[in-house]
């Protein structure tokens, strides 16, 4: 395998095509290309919604009106909510490493259906427009993003056009998983089986199922909102005979396994970086395979615990909080496969790896605080509290946003064949770990004492934790910015690297990079483990020359 | 705050420390093992890896503590729960009912007030039921919440075992005055408590204009006496 | 809406290239994976399935909360209309894969006959549903009516509700099946679908005896339990 | 270059369906209904909704089965049927913990 970068191809962003400019993006149907447009968009969508976080987090620095009022307010969260869900967390991860990586991974030249693909990347965009322009420019909506009857349906503001947004950003979402699933069956290399996939695509897989299975069930919810607020069909309405604690049923049947159409992806780029970075294969491959498809399935039987105080029956409280509890143990074998791996392995502490490691510990916390909300009686103490929030940013901050930004840096010498600033993007990283707890912990003592979620005003007790929050989010928001602003300076100004700098073994790494257009120059040939660190170390980075010689000496002073 | 307010609270707080914990445990034993990793395994010390590729035996231990840890978490939260549900008797009934954005808590004797009294010691049920959109009955000192729904009741059960104020909130997002709907929760010693109610005589509010509470005053009046004997 | 951009996209890559008539690259890109496209098919069906199955939950939740409503409500309902209907959609199901045969052994014409008789149901059925609507909704029962809201209880308008929701969007997809057939049609006239490559027929077929399914389900439904 | 050479003309339709055959599982589903309407008028009392249901599902194994040409196809296919009924059910069985408690108990 060479390191050098192979001057005899053109790479997928020279490749000249039949349109010209921005069409010939806008009309591609290479996975790469819309990986990276996919890319632009998310992050463009996701830097408003930390707007509007920001901004939250300025109004509860000081008890009663801040900067806005509570109108406003209301706004703000709904906005905050509906982006970051729904435009950037949902697709995130999949639809922009999964779009890139995933026939890399597997060594296939395409998505099983290119077009489909690029159909589905124009209805995201679609929906994040009509959502963007609804949501800044016509009304000040404020449901929160998860439309709650009976308040969505008589709320003043509009919000039909953000819940057709939401109907098409779903049918995206579908359409992209669809593409996946047949991706992950139909397009592996010869030789690779099922079970020979990386995690990564593995994480892929089951989150694919997900968004087939559960997406289109928020869709005809959606549908139903908006037939509902137009018509009256009385389906939801209960002065018309509606029933609301069904629609939260319908609601959480989607949102919940959402939640892991957020989380499991991530779960995947923290197993192919430890494993890379501890040069080691990935500590029982096969129960993190299985603990995917488990999570994903729990997923489908866990979704009242959202309803725990919604006036359901108590056996079914009961039978749900019984049942949550199981989706700990496949998630509990996955954090401790990841410990385990680093166990005997050679351990560089690069960014991305950085970023995995305070992900693991991040994310435990918000998987174990889950705990106390899967339990009945602390949930009926804590739910709709600062606590829940805390919950699950932890969860979506600390494990999954963290999980994409060391995506970011993790497949950017592959992405853009340049390699960025270790040293700033590790203080970054520390810096985000920093800020995460700072904003985040004092919510779970908030969340406790009694504070519920989505108030404009709050008691005088609490507005120490408030003012410590609102720190934190500023630590936050700065190493993110700072993070970004490295990767966007290395695009221009980094150093080339070779096609493999960290010496990862998974497919992606054996061609040059940026990927030619049709990804490889040679079929690649699969080992039997994805993670086979058997044999030569081909790393080429910064950090690695010096322990390279370090181990040079080693294996000279052992020959001799 | 983190006083102990009735036996559900203080069970609650049981098993909110209990599973704080575990997980506390759980986080430093992942934590201590990565950070000892990191620093024994780095690349300079360990420049050659010893692959393993797993280990049935450890799997399975880490399968099946874990569950029968959160098996024991279940089993604390039910407890409590239906200590919280399956109270058959009850001293005193409460009709609560939330409208945007604003509480309405009527006595057994018909009277309605803005502020909830009620006796100390006593098993209170509370009837939540809301006129427009959901709101959520949230007493943090108690540790109880119960969603308002219209169109159907919902209902909690405690007993206060401590005088004093405490606060009502409003705990699932209603609108602009969602946050403005804090209400008082008085708890009071029992015999100052009857008197009161026995003052109040079913009268309404001021402000609120029901028409359904005038009915069958007189009896409620009746049994609350009763119950007292 | 999109399956029909499943049949075509699915089978897309027929043709050369991946739309880069491209100077640095030589490459003719032929892919042609019909198992992949009938695999991706069934996984939109199942995406169908769970959009009614939202519908069929929320039936499913208030059949148990207004029994007694419902039973009511379901004898108003037109029996002989849905028994025609059903037989409607079962024979255009066999007529479909009755053109789907004779495409396979060669007959082009028989199979266009099939395919346009097939439509024929199609449209038979929504002429039925539009008489039977219209006879509701001169009835005044009709999703919003005063007739609903004011005399009827609760479970008989959320029936209602329901049942033109589902019926509406079950004809939605009967229409949607009928262009996606206007499609195939052109494409066997063309000779862009043949006896060798009929994978796009044999989805719009699957498609098509989804929408038999689920009316399968729908009939007994709203139409016989009372 | 494309390496999935293993799965590519799997389709292979060994099996030629009739069209006999189709036109007999025609007349059975027909059957099928006439038996429905026809017991529908007959009081079961609770029974009806599980009756009706059961031809329902009869019916609509048999457009799956033969219609829909599940029963030719391989294992794969078979298996994502199963496991797409298999999340169905279970959505239904969950539901229905909440309904059968808040509305009948």
């Amino acid at each position: 395998m060479n390191n050098t970068t192979n001057t005899n191809y053109t790479n997928f962003y020279q490749v000249k095509t039949k349109h010209k400019g921005l069409l010939a993006w806008l009309l591609t149907t290479d996975h790469k290309r819309i990986g990276i447009m996919y890319l632009i968009s998310i992050l463009s969508f996701f830097l408003v919604g930390l707007t509007f976080a920001f901004l939250m987090r300025l109004e509860m620095l000081t008890p009663g009106p801040t900067i806005v009022d509570a109108q406003t307010y209301n706004s703000f969260f709904t906005l905050h909510g509906m982006i970051m869900v729904f435009l950037f967390i949902i697709p995130g991860i999949p639809a922009v490493f999964g779009n890139f990586f995933l026939p890399l991974q597997i060594g296939a030249e395409d998505v099983a259906f290119p077009r489909l693909n690029l159909f589905s990347y124009h209805l995201y965009l679609t929906g994040a427009f009509l959502a963007l322009y609804s949501l800044i420019f016509q009304t000040h909506i404020d449901t929160g993003w998860t439309f709650y009857v009976p308040y969505s349906l008589r709320t003043g503001t509009d919000v039909t056009l953000p819940l057709m947004a939401a109907f098409i950003l779903g049918f995206s979402s579908i359409l992209t998983g669809l593409n996946f699933v047949t991706t992950c069956h139909r397009m592996r290399v010869k030789g690779m089986k099922m079970f020979e996939m990386p995690l990564f695509t593995w994480a892929l897989y089951s989150t694919a199922w997900i968004q087939v299975v559960a997406t289109p069930i928020i869709g005809i919810t959606i549908v139903l909102v908006l037939l509902e607020r137009s018509f009256g069909f009385g389906i939801f309405d209960p002065t018309i005979g509606g029933d609301p604690v069904l629609y939260q049923h319908l609601f959480w049947i989607y949102s919940h396994p959402a939640v892991y159409i957020m989380a499991i992806p991530a779960f995947g780029v923290i197993s192919d970086i430890i494993a890379t970075f501890s040069r080691k294969s990935v500590f029982g491959y096969k129960v993190m395979a299985y603990s995917t498809i488990a999570i994903a399935f729990i997923g489908y039987v866990v979704w009242a615990h959202h309803m725990f105080t919604s006036g359901m029956s108590d056996t079914a409280r009961t039978v749900f909080s019984f049942l949550t509890f199981f989706v700990a143990i496949p998630t509990g074998v996955k954090v401790f496969n990841w410990v385990a791996t680093l166990w005997r392995g050679t351990i560089v502490l690069s960014s991305p790896m950085l970023m995995a490691l305070s992900a693991i510990f991040l994310f435990s916390i918000g998987g174990l605080t889950g705990l106390h909300l899967g339990s009945i009686s602390t949930d009926i103490h804590l739910h709709d509290t600062y606590f829940v929030i805390a919950h699950f940013h932890y969860v979506i901050i600390g494990g999954i946003l963290s999980m994409f930004i060391a995506a970011m840096h993790f497949w950017f010498p592959k992405m853009f064949g340049k390699m960025h600033n270790e040293k700033v993007a590790k203080i970054g990283v520390v810096l985000y770990f920093i800020g995460a707890n700072v904003l985040y912990f004092p919510m779970f003592i908030m969340g406790y004492m009694g504070m519920p979620r989505r108030y404009f005003d709050y008691l005088p007790e609490f507005q120490i934790y408030h003012v410590i929050s609102t720190v934190g989010s500023w630590i936050l928001i700065a190493s993110i910015l700072l993070m970004f602003t490295n990767l966007l300076i290395a695009i221009f100004k980094g150093k080339p690297v070779g096609s493999n700098p960290w010496g990862a073994k998974t497919l992606e790494w054996t061609m040059p990079s940026p990927p030619p257009l049709l990804n490889f120059i040679e079929t690649p040939v699969p080992s039997h483990d994805p993670y086979d660190y058997h044999g030569h170390d081909e790393r080429n980075f910064e950090d690695v020359k010096y322990i390279e010689n370090k181990e040079n000496d080693i294996i000279n002073q052992e020959n001799s | 705050m983190f006083e102990q307010t009735s036996r559900y609270s203080s069970t609650v707080d049981s098993a909110m420390l209990y599973i704080t914990v575990i997980s506390v445990l759980m986080l430093l034993l992942i934590t201590v093992a990565m950070i000892y990793f990191v620093i024994k395994y780095r690349a300079s010390k360990n420049p050659i890896p010893t692959q393993y590729h797993g280990n049935v035996a450890i799997e399975v231990t880490w399968i099946i503590i874990p569950t029968l840890l959160v098996m024991s978490m279940f089993y604390y939260g039910y407890k409590d729960f239906s200590d919280l549900r399956n109270t058959e008797k009850f001293d005193e009934e409460y009709f609560v009912t939330a409208k945007m954005w604003n509480w309405d808590f009527k006595y057994e004797n018909g009277t309605v007030t803005d502020t909830l009294f009620v006796p100390v010691g006593k098993t209170l049920k509370f009837n939540i039921t809301s006129l427009d959109v959901l709101h959520s009955f949230y007493i943090p000192a108690f540790r109880i919440k119960e969603d308002a729904v219209p169109g159907s009741n919902g209902f909690v059960v405690i007993t206060p075992e401590k005088t004093g104020e405490y606060d009502i909130a409003c705990a699932e997002y209603c609108g602009l005055n969602h946050w403005n709907m804090y209400k008082k929760f008085i708890v009071m010693e029992q015999d100052e408590y009857y008197a009161w109610v026995e003052s109040q005589g079913g009268k309404d509010k001021e402000e609120v204009n029901t028409t359904e509470e005038k009915s069958a005053e007189s009896d409620s009046n009746e049994m609350s006496e009763n119950k007292e004997n | 809406m999109s399956t029909t951009s499943v049949d075509a996209h699915g089978h897309s890559n027929n043709h050369a290239g991946h739309g880069y008539g491209d100077n640095n690259q030589l490459y003719v890109h032929f892919h042609r994976d019909d198992y992949g496209s009938k695999f991706g098919m069934w996984l939109f069906l199942f995406t169908e399935v769970l959009l009614f199955g939202g519908l069929f939950v929320l039936y499913y939740g208030y059949r148990i909360a207004y029994p007694h409503d419902y039973h009511n409500a379901a004898m108003e309902l037109n029996i002989v209309m849905g028994a025609v209907n059903t037989l409607v959609l079962l024979t255009s199901s066999l007529t479909m894969v009755l053109s789907i045969v004779a495409l396979r052994r060669k007959s082009i014409k028989t199979s266009l006959f099939y395919l346009i008789v097939t439509f024929g149901f199609g449209a038979t059925f929504c002429v039925n549903k539009y008489f039977e609507w219209s006879a509701k909704i001169h009835h005044g029962i009709f999703p919003g009516s005063m007739e609903l809201r004011e005399t009827r209880p609760a479970g008989e308008v959320v029936f209602f509700g329901l049942y033109y929701l589902m019926t509406g969007l079950h004809t939605f997809h009967v229409i949607v099946g009928m262009v996606v057939m206007v499609f195939c049609f052109i494409f066997i006239r063309t000779g862009t679908i043949n006896s060798d490559k009929y994978i796009v027929l044999e989805n719009a077929g699957l498609y098509w005896h989804l929408v038999d399914l689920i009316w399968i389900f729908l009939f007994p439904l709203f139409y016989l339990l009372h | 270059m494309s390496g999935h050479n293993e799965h590519t003309s799997v389709d292979t339709h060994e099996h030629l369906p009739s069209y006999g055959k189709n036109v007999m599982i025609w007349l059975v589903l027909v059957a099928l209904t006439a038996l429905t309407v026809t017991v529908a008028s007959v009081d079961l009392g609770n029974y009806t909704f599980f009756v009706a249901m059961l031809i329902a599902s009869i019916k609509a194994m048999l457009v799956i089965n033969i219609f829909m040409h599940i029963k030719y196809d391989d294992i794969l296919m078979k298996s994502i049927l199963l496991a797409c009924g298999l999340v169905f059910t279970v959505i239904f069985i969950m539901y229905s913990f909440d309904l059968f408690n808040r509305y009948t108990g």
